[in-house]
């Protein structure tokens, strides 16, 4: 249960920065801390309780006794997705600070919400 | 200050909604359906040990054409971002130059990452790890490269020819399918071989490899125009 | 097990605030690496080792690197707020 | 020889083209930028192909991998989400021929890679039949958006890209959370799976899924609160972008959400709240639209509008209601991207996307003046255009069992249709009557941009004369959505 728990507080972390902080760093490691939230979360509802992972590397694993490969495959997909949009993310702080000289979002003229 | 309380509100409501349904689904309590077949029928029906990697790249195959692709649009994205236009000469800062050690130890490593990261992506039916493990680690030796050279760059052409030939051996393997009695894609058409030998598994170990290469193509050049960015000055628009 | 895990996720959630928190940027970058390579410890705990390569090698390492490049190319601390 | 009635095609072979643009980008430098006329048009070639089959079957549904759709992923089409992947597939070749006169901006060959990606991944969001492909081809969607958006590199585009970005990225983490609730609770991922599984679980179960779900397509498809980067995105995107985004995006989104209601979460206590989103959508859209002076800006407000108008037709959940939105999801999608690629090319001859700056332009871009005059009169929904007859279905099918609210409703439709014909009419009239104060040389927009427009602008004339069997084949769709045939369908075909 405690998994589930870490997760639900990443994501709140996370959605807290993305909302309350002015910085555009703090904002994408907002996004990050969220993304990697719910990784956790998939992961966790896949497990089984003392299972293996889902590989027959050697005799003798039963495919009864194996955690749901399932939510991996997901998370797999998951977390290459979040990478490309934090990689795409960082080149537009990048270039947000060139134009404007600033990271603040308050000074950036129409970012808010 | 109130905006603050207002949203740690929203927040408390949004943690409230995801623990009140996921206590109906406790921890460790088995929820397969699907995946259970998978796990009985996974490594007759497509030969791999690692039954991730058959659900990846078998069942659910099509979703990691879609990963790919957008793996492949966020470096694109990034390249408009960055893009210098034409002409415009490069400048080095001045960046202190990385120490002896630094440079002649990366050089020596460098070989090895590669090692690894190609065992890794090899080995990705068998084993943990497979083609987007594999290429992010060789990726990180580029990026290892970059630091201790500062100068460098990469060829950009030849990594988008490895980009679209790595997709493009993706796409055919898969529209093969559709020209067998079978008619489905991505129809795992190659011999299955025996289980936990490195030719096994069909064409799952081929795909793996093209995923690898275009992985590490695309962070290799998505780090490449990040460092550019860092060392090199001017142009632009 | 169970002990492992209460420590690592407290560990965790420890980071993720600090890597709020931090006026550094750079060390705030550096702690979203290390929740990430927390979570790729308890990926590990819970069986799901090709995640834990993954998380490891693209979400620590890769996204890291490609966070301090951008720290670097613009401010090193967050002002106020 | 393949057979070409396979729905995965569709998404296929942009993707084979995504990529080939990517190998032959530094050789064949130019001469990429006609790889994806040729991907769209083999695309629409597909959706051809596949009518008569889903007439026939009511849906044809493709499987990948060689397994049964429960164990893999498969691609299904109905009636709907082929005249939609249809309609993007025309866009997307309409646009791409635009693009050969329009783009000349470097880096060429990412640009239309990108946009290959793009339209490719709204296909696939249109067709696919497993709800996290759904995630997967909403991702491909947004990312090749975010760098679309970006591409000008000024400092509006940046920004609004970055916005878009930030959003579309907790759109996507909610839609994730969304879906692996449905997972957790049924331990499947194919839609009609799930659909079968849901039954048994109570309203507190689809109602937290359900509220991610719509959380995260709600963003990009523009629905009220949740719609803030969407009139700074439009705009700063390059306008053959626009056109795909303002045409398609928001409509697949919606139509993501109108499937996935209708199939997986079928309660009906949760209609009249999406009523009111949609009516705030609709007035927020349309008011804002009225003040704008930036052209693109106010087409984008008005794509808000529109969608509120649609997504309150659905919301309705009726036959005749759906049957209204699917026809103003048409009229929308061929107006609205028709519009877009018109006043690209007005920008371009005058230089400046402020619409006092539009004066005379009637008299001097006869031609593109004319169908934009024509796209305005259909989104406004004037008689004998196609517009009408989908805004006269919504208002009878509202009127159809009223209540009270119904009929405010209705009234505040025929209002915001007043203020939407207000500003196009005040657009048109600066265009017509207005007097040039500089004297620029302004011409006719070059043959191939005004190819693109004339063809949407035939087919969107051709859709108003005779509208018949749109009419009844929407009725068709919409009565295999509202009866659940959808997923008998899939039962029957797909084998589960």
């Amino acid at each position: 249960m405690i998994y589930y728990v870490g997760s639900f507080l990443l994501i709140a972390l996370g959605l807290y920065a993305v909302i309350i902080k002015k910085n555009l760093i703090k904002i994408l490691i907002g996004l990050d801390l969220i993304a990697s939230g719910v990784n956790l979360l998939i992961i966790s509802i896949g497990y089984v309780k003392g299972g293996t992972a889902p590989i027959f590397s050697r005799a003798g694993l039963k495919a009864s006794m194996m955690v749901d490969p399932i939510p991996q495959a997901l998370t797999l997909t998951a977390i290459v997705i979040d990478a490309s949009e934090m990689a795409l993310a960082v080149a537009f702080v990048v270039l947000l600070y060139k134009h404007y000289g600033t990271l603040d979002i308050k000074k950036i003229r129409s970012l808010k919400w | 200050m109130v905006r603050k309380v207002v949203y740690s509100i929203f927040l408390a409501i949004i943690v409230l909604a995801l623990a009140m349904f996921f206590a109906a689904y406790p921890f460790g309590k088995n929820k397969m359906t699907v995946g259970e077949y998978y796990l009985n029928h996974g490594v007759a029906q497509t030969g791999a040990a690692n039954i991730v990697t058959s659900v990846v790249l078998d069942y659910r195959g099509f979703d990691t054409l879609g990963e790919v692709s957008v793996l492949f649009a966020a470096a694109a994205g990034v390249a408009i971002l960055f893009f210098l236009a034409g002409g415009t000469k490069r400048e080095q800062e001045d960046l202190t130059k990385p120490n002896f050690v630094v440079r002649v130890g990366s050089r020596i490593i460098f070989p090895f990452i590669l090692l690894f990261g190609s065992y890794i992506f090899i080995h990705g039916h068998l084993t943990p790890g497979g083609g987007f493990q594999g290429g992010s680690i060789i990726a990180s030796g580029f990026l290892l490269l970059y630091l201790s050279y500062p100068g460098t760059r990469t060829n950009r052409d030849g990594l988008s020819i490895i980009e679209g030939l790595a997709g493009l051996t993706f796409v055919v393997l898969g529209l093969i399918g559709l020209f067998l009695p079978q008619y489905s894609f991505l129809y795992n058409f190659l011999p299955k071989g025996t289980l936990n030998t490195i030719v096994s598994a069909g064409i799952l170990p081929i795909i793996y490899i093209a995923i690898g290469f275009k992985v590490a193509s695309e962070f290799a050049g998505i780090v490449d125009d990040m460092m550019c960015q860092v060392i090199c000055r001017g142009g632009g628009k | 097990m169970i002990l492992v895990s209460w420590v690592l996720i407290i560990l965790m959630i420890a980071l993720a605030i600090l890597s709020i928190e931090l006026k550094n940027l750079i060390a705030a970058v550096v702690a979203v690496g290390a929740v990430s390579l927390v979570i790729s410890l308890l990926f590990l705990l819970i069986q799901a080792p090709d995640v834990a390569m993954a998380e490891a090698s693209i979400g620590a390492a890769l996204t890291m690197a490609i966070y301090i490049i951008g720290v670097r190319k613009t401010e090193r601390s967050e002002k106020d707020g | 020889m393949v057979n070409l009635a396979n729905p995965i095609l569709l998404v296929v072979i942009p993707l084979f083209f995504t990529f080939l643009i990517a190998l032959s980008g530094s050789f064949l430098k130019s001469g990429v930028k006609y790889l994806p006329v040729i991907a769209f048009a083999l695309n629409i070639i597909v959706s051809l192909a596949l009518i008569p089959e889903v007439v026939k079957n009511g849906m044809v549904i493709a499987t990948t991998a060689g397994f049964k759709p429960p164990f893999a992923i498969d691609m299904a089409v109905d009636k709907l989400g082929l005249f939609l992947s249809l309609i993007a597939s025309l866009l997307g070749f309409v646009a791409s021929v635009y693009n050969l006169f329009y783009i000349d901006e470097e880096p060429q060959e990412k640009f239309h890679a990108l946009f290959t990606l793009l339209v490719a991944g709204l296909t696939w969001m249109i067709i696919t039949g497993d709800i996290f492909n759904l995630f997967v081809a909403f991702e491909v969607t947004s990312i090749a958006a975010f760098g679309l958006v970006g591409f000008h590199r000024d400092k509006g585009a940046i920004e609004a890209g970055f916005k878009y970005l930030v959003m579309g990225s907790i759109g996507g983490s909610f839609l994730l959370i969304g879906i692996i609730m449905l997972y957790a609770a049924t331990g499947t991922l194919n839609i009609v799976d799930i659909a079968q599984k849901t039954s048994n679980l109570t309203f507190q179960q689809k109602l937290f899924p359900f509220a991610m779900i719509f959380t995260g397509l709600g963003i990009e498809g523009a629905l009220f609160p949740l719609n803030a980067w969407l009139p700074d995105a439009h705009p700063a995107a390059p306008s053959s972008v626009s056109s795909i985004l303002s045409g398609i995006m928001t409509t697949a989104a919606i139509y993501a959400i109108i499937r996935l209601t209708n199939t997986i979460f079928d309660f009906n206590q949760i209609y009249f709240f999406l009523m009111i989103f949609a009516l705030l959508t609709l007035i927020f859209g349309e008011v804002s639209a009225f003040f704008q002076k930036d052209i693109k800006r106010m087409l984008a407000y008005s794509t808000i509008g529109q969608t509120g108008l649609f997504f309150f037709a659905f919301s309705l959940n009726t036959v005749n209601g759906l049957q209204g939105a699917f026809m103003q999801m048409v009229n929308h999608s061929l107006s609205k991207g028709m519009l877009f690629l018109v006043v690209g090319g007005m920008i371009m001859q005058v230089g400046s996307r402020n619409i006092d700056d539009f004066a005379g332009l009637g008299r001097k871009m006869k031609v593109s003046s004319f169908f934009l005059a024509i796209g305005a009169f259909s989104l406004m929904g004037l008689p004998p255009f196609f517009g009408f007859w989908s805004k006269l279905k919504i208002i009878f099918a509202a009127l159809q069992n009223a209540n009270a609210f119904l009929v405010a409703s209705v009234v505040i439709i025929l209002l915001m249709s007043v203020v939407e014909g207000a500003y196009f009419f005040k657009l048109l009239q600066v265009m017509y009557f207005g007097k040039q104060e500089k004297d620029v040389a302004v011409k006719e927009a070059s043959y191939g941009m005004l190819f693109s427009v004339v063809v949407l602008g035939t087919v969107l004339l051709i859709i108003s004369f005779y509208p018949a069997p749109v009419i009844n084949f929407m009725h068709k769709a919409a009565a295999e959505i509202i009866n659940k045939n959808y997923i008998t369908l899939a039962l029957k075909l797909g084998g589960l």
